[in-house]
């Protein structure tokens, strides 16, 4: 994935855009793009011609991880021919080439945390089908937004991690294209003379600032002792247990599996799950190893900066800020963290 | 009037007495005038207050002026008598007022105009003790009438009233003073002859709290009044009889059954209740005994048949005055449904004598079963009518002749009938049966309350016994069959004899029914009823007989059967019978023989009775 | 225990008896006028006087009012005795001649004739009162109407008034009464039949209409509902009783021998665990004033085959003479009208035919020959269905025979003529008008369900159909069973039915219950609701929803015993499994035995594959 | 019976027929569906029954499942009200049901596919009668697709 | 981020009352925890304060930013563990907590009711806000503010967005629903929002049978939505917070009043307005509608 050792900087026209869509449906490529729908919520989906893409967004509000890992997936079908004769059918016929055109650097690095988790001790075949598949060429965050945080979690408005190429989008004038890998260089090859070698020197753009409000490392230093601790309850009372938070950070990627089925035909899907839903945990026998919102709510801090960082040596949140964005009661990941920070300092 | 203050005591009673006694003493001028029903009809009332007019303006302050109940000798009212010397004047007039004072009390002259003259000795009675209608009486009953002012308790006390009272209260159980009226032999004088004594033992042996006594003043028979002359007349007597027998019953509250034509009587016994009140001697722990005992008045409505004890208690209960079915005794679920004891006035005017002086001075008067006196309403055909109280066991001549005075217009003597309505008449042959409770039973009639009336040969026993039987029948309260449909029949019966319409077997017939409403009736009314037509056809069967089978009335009262004569012989033609006749039947010239004639002769009998020389005749 | 002697035989009575009451134990009677049980004694007629001769003042007393008192010795007809009653008689005798208790009591006591002349030539009336009324000449002043109303029933309408001789019954000031209730306590008890409370009461007095007759005749407040009745017992009607109306009263209380009257016994619901219920309702007649054309309700003489019935039976209104409700007259001709709103597909009558009509017209036509020989009966009807043994054998001879004249036609019309009916139809066979002269019309009247049939349905949930007879489980397999189980139909409530049909619907409904009471244990359905505790949220919708009571809070407690959580909890014994609370309740915490979500989920799953 | 399917298969031009699915209470509808056919009537066979104790158990999750199923048209019949062997049950369902219809037909889903009837067991008339009746207007509205063909956007991919 | 409330000078004269109720409770002990409205950085309504001393009391706040219903807190085994639960409510939120009173899910003495009048929420006032039928909660332990007007009831406002919905085809009406359910995610916050949805175990996760599908397609999404819109039919008080917190706008409220109207206009049934009614579901008459019973 990140085999260009090189970045290569380009240049791309103002119709670049329009290029670049017409270009991939000749080549059978599906592009997927910001999208404003009629209710005014901008999401990834698919465009055929540049003024169905949004630009002016802060994010997607489903983040980029339902692109390779869709909210509800058939992993295999089966149909009854009669009493005790099922045959079973294949999954969902792997997806075709395409094109994430425009997703933001944080939800892109997101995917660097996802593919360390679907590729650890199991290769998960539909999601490396679906990541191979697919050239994420994400734009460089120019105006974050109030909740934003990615800096305090190691990333940065321009990121390129997790991105095959980043666009630097200005106004309506000619943008940059960093390539960072080779499906990113491919694409840029798919936008002919829309895209030329910047010129050298073309300095990126400086991404805007944003306060940095804490330390991963100190809070990870607090959890690696704080297991119980009065302040789980605390930070925890007001949480509902919705999975809001949890469905859209681009990183979360606990799913559940379930059967569908009617009297002759039936599907097995994968769909996404939260550990914040009260039954995540629990157990046949009616035991839940997580019996209150308290030790839910302490799950979602330790797996992100806890137990993610134990395995893989990073966080597992790009300060995207969803989740403070659309929790209902104000339920904010980054207070939590600013508390735990200030218990760690007194 | 001292001030009316309680008497705790009996030593109360006594301090009391000596002052009330000593206040009159005896040779004190006292004008006593009496205001029993008799006299004031006769004007007595006015007397007294011209009496006190001129007594005022004469300036006599010190004369007393006294009011006093009846003497009983009705007849000559008003009466007046002066005291100290107990001069005992009759018929007073106003125009003898001036007189009285002037004479008799400023100068202690007697008026021997208003004195009483003897018919017999012509001899003029300054006393009244000298009167010969009092001379053969014996008054205890009436010992205070005519004597002491009934409206003052002072006089009683003054009399020795209350001492009974008072020494009952003090020293003597319950059962003491049954056992004492026991011993006295009074029985009772409404007219069953009950023995007091017994009838108060059975009811205080009654189980139960509550219990009644009751005086029965609803005085029924016709003609007497005896009962009304000392309710009046010493009232505090009865008062004290009823209170000494609710304490030797038990009872706490006692009735005054007052018949209701008697409003003087109310009067006077309210106020004597009154006054008892005041002086504690009615109310709560009288003379300190703990005792306490009430009276309350009940008006009668006016039916001879509440006389009848179970009839006066369903008046006082407020129903209608009608007797039920004995037992049970009163004495035994009486008065609502609590033991009762009811005696009548008379009964309860003797207890406070006989507990004052003793049982056996009591006894000591009278006859074998019948002890003390009894008082009669003498009235009928003789010259002295009056209430006149002799010993049990004086003769119905010494009644009729002596006291009477005999009979009127020197007529003969035919009957006396006692007993009230329901008694029967006695013939002349019985003249001399001395007259207590078993000897009139024997013969036929009863004691009842005490009426006695005289008959002269100018009386029809068949029409007698018919007029009483009216009466029941319209007095019969018709309750039962007996008595409605029985002495209705007898009435009947009777009532054609009399209008000649007699028929063979019709004296069997009165015989039967009135035996049978006798036996059957369902209280003494119809119990008694039959009494009248039984005894007269036990002593006058011929009369009846000469009624059915000769059609004549030998007395000439019933008019069917008579036919008036003027002997043509005898007749001075005086004229009277002429101008009396309302039917102008009689003819006749002056000093000519008269004669009547029957076609327009009513039968009424006036000339009969006016004639001075016994020409008019029955046929 | 009182001991004393009567007529030389020893007596035993209780306290407060009198000797009235200890002759009685013995079985001498002793005659009696203003006496009644129920009223206190007075004593008053002196009828009932006995003799004592010992143990008490001796003498004439009356028996009825004489406390039994020990060692009492007692004569009732020494000669004593017999002369005081004879003269009572008589005497009673000569004030009320026509008496006819006195009549009799006068010949049993041998009261010679009379001799005596006759009391006070009347008694007055109460002013108002139409000359006439009453028969006032009869009082012999017991004074039982007088005691009853005072003491007994309570208004006091009536007193004595006037003393003696001139003693009457009448009302205060001889006004008619306005407290008069009407009650005829008065009459009841008094014994010459002199006293007619609608002498003397003010207003107008409602009669009881006895329902057994059809209104026929009328009854008293405590009277045997039918003749032959099961058990064979009076029943009191709280509704018309004095008691009930007054608070007055209460006379059977006193006089009933046995006790058996208890007034102050409440109607109680008295509920019994059955193991099986038989519903028999049975039917009525439609109400045939709907045809006016008919003219019932309007014509006295026009009646319904039900009252026929009543009017021809011997322990009917008239004793079983028939005669016409308008005039008491024999009726001479005489109509029936078969299928009045049966098979009638339009208009108020019902659709189906009411199946005993038939047979019953048949036998009236016979019953009616019988009372009046000469008279003449036609019937009007549709068809003659006689299916049953013997059924058309039975109907054929009744019109072969001319007991009655059968015209196959419809009635179109009835009206009175000249004192009879003029009956209009149709002879369909003769193809004319006929017209008949009638004395009085049968109409056979629709066979419906009994009212309240349906309320009672709905309560045992039992359905029933649009007529509202009651339906069976199934018209073929399970004909007296309904759809509930355990619960059985008899007779006409099912549909119209004959006698015989009935009897057997009975008898098999009488062995399905008992095939079902013998057994120990009962087997039911045990589809009944299950409440899941680990999810149930103790809303308590379901409560509200159940309408057995079946669910009730459960108190589910932990081991220390605390309350932890207040949960649902369904009686399997009330719960019917009706599944009203599995919908009402969102956590589906509810299951249904036999009729589980998972069931139901499978079975739409199988229908729609 | 066969005769009608001819002829709405004869009309569509297809052999499709409407599948209905119908939920019968015990003891009024499903005996009145019984004495249709003891009384030999004549009703199309499209319909499915499901016998319930009672229309009140009917639980709107049972029309919901039987649309994603397939089905065209869903029928709950129960006792007439007041009529309820289990004395109310009928009345409970009068107010669930129609308030679910009127929730589906604001959704978006037909109401006319949603039928609530009172068929009593004396009814077997009009249960053939209404069978027949819903039948056609099921033919009429033809097949329901909507809720079978919902399925997940993302079955593919 | 710091809480601002805390110690914000300018207090309301209603903001002083209520922490002085709030205080006051919590001092005496007549409460363990008041939940309240506190101000925190970085959101624009207000949040949820568990005020658990008389200091954190302080921090309560009363405005227009007061949007949440905090009913949804009195049934959590969490809250309930702290004590007595002090709570403030608006009128619109006391009909959630009649509602849970009236389904026996807490019993009164279990809680202290602080009650605010209100006017309504936010600027423009909300939809719920404007036909709101309880300005003014009556049958709190305590209420505070001044009064407000209750403006009188206008069905056609309160049910304008309805009417405008049913004013399309049903095609229309399909088209738009599928488009709007498509887009659930079924994180349930919807649910978990919702005061009344209690459920120790919600129907989406019964799974013998599996009544409603729990992967998030159109179908299971339908089916989801309908059920729940279904279950709060005769219960949802309209407070709007399923709608308020829905990650992707999908109009749930829209169905709430849908079926709100339902009740009212055929049982003329509110739902919460005291706590002693009966839920149109729990009970039936025999005169009730039978349009469309065939």
């Amino acid at each position: 994935m990140n085999d260009v050792s090189e970045t290569k900087l380009y240049r791309l026209e103002a119709d670049w855009l329009d290029a670049a869509l017409g270009a991939l449906e000749r080549d059978g490529v599906e592009v997927l793009a910001p999208v404003k729908d009629e209710d005014g919520s901008v999401n990834l989906a698919p465009v055929t011609a540049s003024s169905e893409v949004a630009t002016d967004y802060l994010n997607a509000l489903i983040p980029l991880k339902s692109v390779f890992m869709p909210r509800t997936e058939v992993l295999i079908e089966y149909e009854r021919a009669g009493v005790g004769d099922v045959e079973v059918l294949p999954g969902a016929a792997p997806a075709g080439q395409r094109v994430v055109l425009g997703c933001r650097p944080c939800d892109a690095r997101a995917l660097v945390m996802l593919d360390s988790v679907f590729n650890w001790d199991y290769e998960d075949v539909p999601y490396r089908a679906r990541r191979d598949s697919t050239t994420v060429v994400s734009w460089a965050c120019m105006d974050p937004g109030p909740h934003c945080f990615c800096t305090s979690v190691g990333g940065s408005p321009h990121s390129a991690e997790g991105s095959d190429a980043v666009v630097y989008l200005a106004g309506s004038g000619p943008a940059l294209l960093q390539v960072v890998t080779a499906k990113g260089a491919a694409f840029v090859e798919s936008l002919g003379d829309r895209a030329q070698p910047a010129a050298d020197g073309t300095a990126l753009p400086e991404p805007p600032e944003l306060e940095t409000k804490f330390d991963t490392g100190e809070i990870k230093t607090w959890l690696d002792e704080n297991f119980e601790s009065e302040l789980w309850e605390e930070v925890s009372l007001r949480c509902l247990g919705c999975g809001a938070c949890s469905f859209l950070c681009p990183t979360c990627h606990c799913f559940d599996i379930v059967d569908e089925s009617t009297w002759k035909h039936g599907e097995r899907r994968r769909n996404w799950d939260s550990c914040a839903f009260c039954q995540f945990t629990q157990h046949a026998s009616g035991h839940n190893p997580r019996p209150n919102q308290t030790t839910r709510c302490r799950q979602r801090v330790m797996h992100k900066f806890k137990y993610f960082p134990d395995r893989f040596e990073q966080v597992a949140c790009v300060g995207c800020g969803r989740c403070a964005q659309n929790c209902g009661v104000g339920q904010n990941l980054v207070s939590i963290l600013s508390r735990i920070q200030s218990e760690e300092k007194p | 009037m001292t001030e009316a203050t309680r008497l705790q005591t009996p030593d109360d009673l006594a301090a009391l007495r000596a002052r009330v006694v000593e206040r009159r003493s005896a040779k004190k001028v006292c004008v006593s005038i009496c205001a029993g029903t008799g006299c004031r009809a006769q004007g007595s009332m006015e007397l007294l207050a011209e009496f006190g007019r001129q007594l005022e303006s004469a300036g006599l302050d010190d004369v007393e002026l006294r009011a006093t109940g009846c003497h009983g000798f009705c007849e000559r009212g008003p009466l007046v008598v002066i005291h100290p010397r107990k001069i005992f004047y009759h018929s007073v007039q106003m125009k003898h007022v001036a007189d009285i004072i002037d004479k008799t009390i400023q100068h202690d002259e007697v008026l021997p105009a208003l004195l009483f003259r003897d018919p017999k000795t012509k001899q003029r009675c300054e006393v009244e003790g000298e009167v010969p209608f009092y001379a053969k009486q014996q008054r205890i009953v009436f010992r205070h009438n005519g004597i002491i002012d009934p409206t003052d308790i002072e006089d009683y006390v003054g009399a020795d009233g209350y001492v009974a009272l008072a020494k009952v209260l003090a020293g003597m159980t319950p059962e003491q003073v049954c056992d004492e009226v026991e011993a006295s032999g009074l029985r009772g004088r409404g007219g069953g002859g009950f023995p007091t004594g017994k009838k108060w033992q059975i009811c205080r042996n009654q189980p139960g709290e509550t219990k009644y006594v009751i005086c029965n003043g609803d005085e029924g028979d016709p003609g007497a009044f005896m009962d009304r002359s000392i309710m009046e007349g010493d009232p505090h007597a009865v008062l004290e009889g009823m209170t000494i027998g609710a304490y030797a019953i038990g009872a706490s509250k006692g009735y005054l059954y007052v018949r209701g034509e008697y409003p003087l009587a109310v009067a006077n016994l309210n106020v004597a209740i009154e006054q008892a009140k005041t002086r504690g001697l009615l109310g709560d722990d009288i003379f300190g005994s703990g005792f306490n005992f009430t009276v309350e008045i009940v008006r009668g409505a006016g039916a001879f048949v509440c006389g009848e004890e179970t009839g006066l208690i369903a008046s006082i209960e407020g129903d209608i005055g009608t007797p039920r079915q004995r037992p049970p005794y009163p004495a035994e679920s009486g008065l609502w449904g609590k033991p009762t004891n009811i005696n009548n006035v008379e009964t309860w005017t003797n207890v406070p004598v006989i507990l004052e002086r003793g049982a056996s001075w009591f006894a000591s008067i009278g006859t074998e079963g019948s002890k003390g006196t009894k008082v009669f309403s003498l009235v009928g055909k003789v010259n002295n009518t009056g209430l006149v109280e002799v010993p049990m066991g004086a003769t119905l001549r010494e009644i009729v002749f002596d006291i009477g005075g005999g009979i009127q217009k020197k007529r003969k003597f035919k009957a006396v009938q006692t007993g009230g309505p329901s008694g029967g008449c006695i013939p002349e042959s019985l003249l001399d049966l001395p007259v207590d409770f078993d000897k009139l039973r024997e013969v036929g009639a009863m004691m009842g309350s005490g009426g006695l009336i005289v008959m002269d040969e100018r009386t029809c026993m068949v029409d007698v016994a018919k007029y009483f039987l009216g009466f029941l029948v319209g007095e019969s309260c018709g309750r039962c069959a007996p008595c409605r449909e029985g002495v209705f029949q007898m009435h009947r019966i009777l009532s054609r004899i009399v209008e000649g319409e007699g028929r063979e077997g019709d004296l069997e017939t009165l015989e039967k029914l009135g035996n049978y409403v006798k036996a059957s009736s369902l209280c003494q009314l119809g119990g008694t009823a039959p009494n009248p037509v039984l005894s007269t056809l036990r002593y006058f069967r011929h009369e009846y007989e000469a009624h059915i089978k000769e059609k004549k009335c030998r007395a000439g009262i019933c008019k069917e059967l008579v036919q008036f004569r003027i002997d043509p012989e005898t007749c001075t033609g005086c004229t009277l019978c002429r101008r009396d006749c309302p039917t102008e039947a009689i003819t006749g010239a002056k000093k000519e023989p008269h004669r009547i004639d029957a076609a327009q002769c009513i039968k009424c009998g006036v000339c009969y009775d006016v004639c001075n020389f016994g020409a008019v005749e029955v046929e | 225990m009182i001991k004393l002697h009567i007529d030389g035989q020893e007596a035993e009575a209780e306290e407060g008896q009198t000797i009235l009451d200890a002759a009685k134990g013995l079985g001498i009677e002793i005659p009696t006028l203003c006496h009644h049980r129920a009223i206190p004694p007075v004593g008053a007629c002196r009828v009932c006087v006995v003799e004592i001769r010992d143990g008490g003042r001796p003498g004439l007393v009356p028996a009825c009012a004489y406390p039994a008192q020990e060692g009492l010795v007692v004569e009732t007809a020494s000669e004593a005795v017999r002369e005081s009653r004879s003269m009572t008689i008589q005497l009673l005798l000569a004030r009320c001649p026509e008496a006819e208790v006195l009549r009799k009591l006068a010949e049993q006591w041998d009261a010679p004739p009379l001799t005596l002349d006759a009391p006070l030539d009347h008694v007055e009336p109460p002013k108002g009162v139409p000359e006439g009324a009453g028969d006032r000449d009869k009082c012999i002043l017991c004074g039982l109407c007088v005691r009853v109303c005072q003491d007994i029933i309570g208004p006091a309408a009536t007193a004595f008034a006037g003393r003696g001789i001139e003693r009457k019954v009448t009302t205060p000031y001889k006004l008619l009464s306005d407290v008069c209730i009407g009650c005829g306590a008065c009459a009841l008890v008094c014994p010459t039949g002199a006293i007619d409370p609608a002498e003397f009461c003010s207003h107008s007095i409602e009669k009881i209409p006895n329902e057994f007759n059809l209104g026929f005749d009328t009854r008293t407040p405590i009277h045997l509902p039918f003749p032959q009745a099961v058990p064979n017992k009076p029943i009191l009607d709280r509704e018309n009783c004095i008691h009930f109306r007054t608070g007055g009263c209460g006379a059977c209380e006193t006089i009933c021998p046995a006790g058996a009257i208890d007034l102050e016994m409440e109607d109680e619901i008295v509920e019994e665990e059955v193991g099986a219920i038989i519903v028999a309702t049975g039917y009525e007649l439609l109400d045939p004033s709907v045809y006016e054309e008919y003219g019932y309700g309007r014509y006295p003489d026009v009646v319904t085959s039900l009252e026929f019935e009543r009017l021809v039976s011997a322990s009917g209104p008239t004793n079983g003479e028939l005669t016409r409700p308008s005039n008491g007259e024999p009726p001479k001709s005489i109509v029936f009208l078969q299928c009045i709103g049966s098979r009638e597909e339009t208009g108020p009558g019902k659709p189906y035919c009411s199946k005993i009509c038939c047979m019953y017209t048949a036998k009236h036509a016979i019953l009616y020959k019988h009372k009046v020989h000469d008279g003449q009966a036609f019937v009007f009807f549709m068809d003659v269905r006689a299916g049953g043994k013997n059924y058309e054998e039975f109907v054929r001879r009744v019109s072969k025979e001319k007991v009655a004249t059968y015209l196959r036609g419809r009635v179109s019309k009835i009206f009175p003529h000249d004192g009879k009916l003029v009956v209009q139809g149709a002879d369909t066979l003769s193809g004319g008008q006929v017209e008949i002269a009638a004395d009085m019309v049968v109409l056979a009247a629709a066979v419906v369900p009994s009212k309240g049939a349906t309320e009672l349905a709905q309560k045992l949930r039992i359905s029933y159909d649009q007529h509202g007879f009651l339906s069976e489980a199934h018209p073929k397999l399970r004909p007296v069973e309904t759809n509930t189980a355990g619960i059985f139909l008899a007779g006409a409530c099912h549909s119209a039915k004959d006698i015989p049909d009935s009897v057997a619907q009975a008898s098999a409904a009488a062995s399905k219950a008992l095939g079902l009471v013998v057994h120990d244990r009962l087997t039911r359905e045990p589809t009944i609701g299950i409440v899941n505790e680990l999810t149930c949220n103790g809303c308590f919708e379901c409560e509200n929803v159940c309408a057995y009571g079946a669910i009730s809070p459960k108190d589910i407690k932990d081991r220390s015993g605390a309350t932890v959580a207040v949960l649902a909890n369904i009686n399997e014994g009330l719960c019917q499994g009706c599944g009203a609370c599995m919908v009402t309740c969102r956590s589906k915490s509810i299951e249904v035995q036999g009729y589980t979500d998972n069931q139901l989920f499978s079975e739409i799953n199988a229908i729609t594959r | 019976m066969t005769e009608k399917k001819t002829t709405a298969a004869q009309r569509d031009g297809t052999d499709w027929q409407p599948r209905i699915v119908a939920f019968l209470c015990n003891w009024c509808s499903y005996a009145g569906a019984d004495l249709a056919g003891m009384s030999r009537n004549d009703y199309p066979a499209a319909i499915k029954i499901v016998r319930l104790p009672c229309s009140g158990r009917v639980d709107p999750m049972f029309v919901l499942k039987s649309f994603e199923r397939g089905a065209d048209m869903v029928l709950v019949s129960g006792c007439h009200p007041g009529d309820c062997h289990y004395s109310s049950g009928n009345y409970h369902a009068r107010r669930k049901l129609p308030a679910f219809r009127e929730l589906l037909g604001f959704m978006g889903i037909d109401p006319r596919r949603f039928k609530i009837s009172w068929v009593s067991a004396a009814e077997g008339n009009k249960w053939s009668s209404l069978v027949a009746d819903i039948t056609e207007e099921a033919y009429a509205l033809g097949p329901f697709q909507e809720f079978p063909k919902c399925t997940a956007p993302e079955k593919t991919g | 981020m710091h809480r601002t409330g805390e110690n914000r000078m300018n207090a309301t004269p209603v903001e002083e009352s209520l922490r002085e109720a709030a205080a006051g409770a919590i001092a005496d002990g007549t409460v363990g925890v008041v939940i309240g409205y506190g101000h925190e950085a970085g959101s624009d309504v207000a949040t949820p304060l568990f005020a658990r001393t008389p200091e954190q009391a302080r921090g309560l706040v009363f405005d227009a930013t007061c949007v949440g219903n905090l009913a949804i807190y009195l049934p959590k085994p969490e809250v309930r563990a702290l004590g007595r639960t002090g709570l403030v409510v608006k009128g619109c939120d006391l009909r959630a907590v009649n509602v849970l009173l009236r389904e026996h899910v807490i019993e009164r003495e279990d809680v202290f009711l602080i009650g605010v009048r209100c006017a309504g929420v936010c600027e423009p006032p909300l939809h719920k806000c404007t036909v709101c039928p309880v300005h003014d909660p009556s049958g709190c332990d305590v209420t505070l503010g001044d009064s407000v007007e209750q403006p009188t009831a206008d069905a056609s406002r309160a049910n304008a967005l309805v009417a405008e919905m049913e004013a399309k085809s049903i095609e229309e009406r399909w088209e738009f629903w599928k488009r709007q359910m498509t887009k659930c995610v079924r994180c349930y916050a919807c649910r978990q929002v919702c005061p009344l949805c209690y459920c120790k175990r919600c129907i989406v996760e019964k799974t013998t049978p599996q009544w409603v599908e729990t992967s998030p397609h159109l179908r299971g999404n339908l089916a989801w939505n309908v059920v729940r819109a279904f279950h709060l039919t005769g219960r949802c008080v309209g407070c709007g917070e399923c709608e308020r917190v829905c990650p992707v706008d999908i109009p749930l409220g829209l169905l709430n009043q849908k079926m709100a109207g339902l009740m009212e206009q055929w049982f003329d049934f509110q739902s919460g307005l005291a706590p002693d009614e009966q839920a149109p579901f729990t009970t039936w008459d025999p005169n009730d509608p039978e349009e469309g019973i065939l």
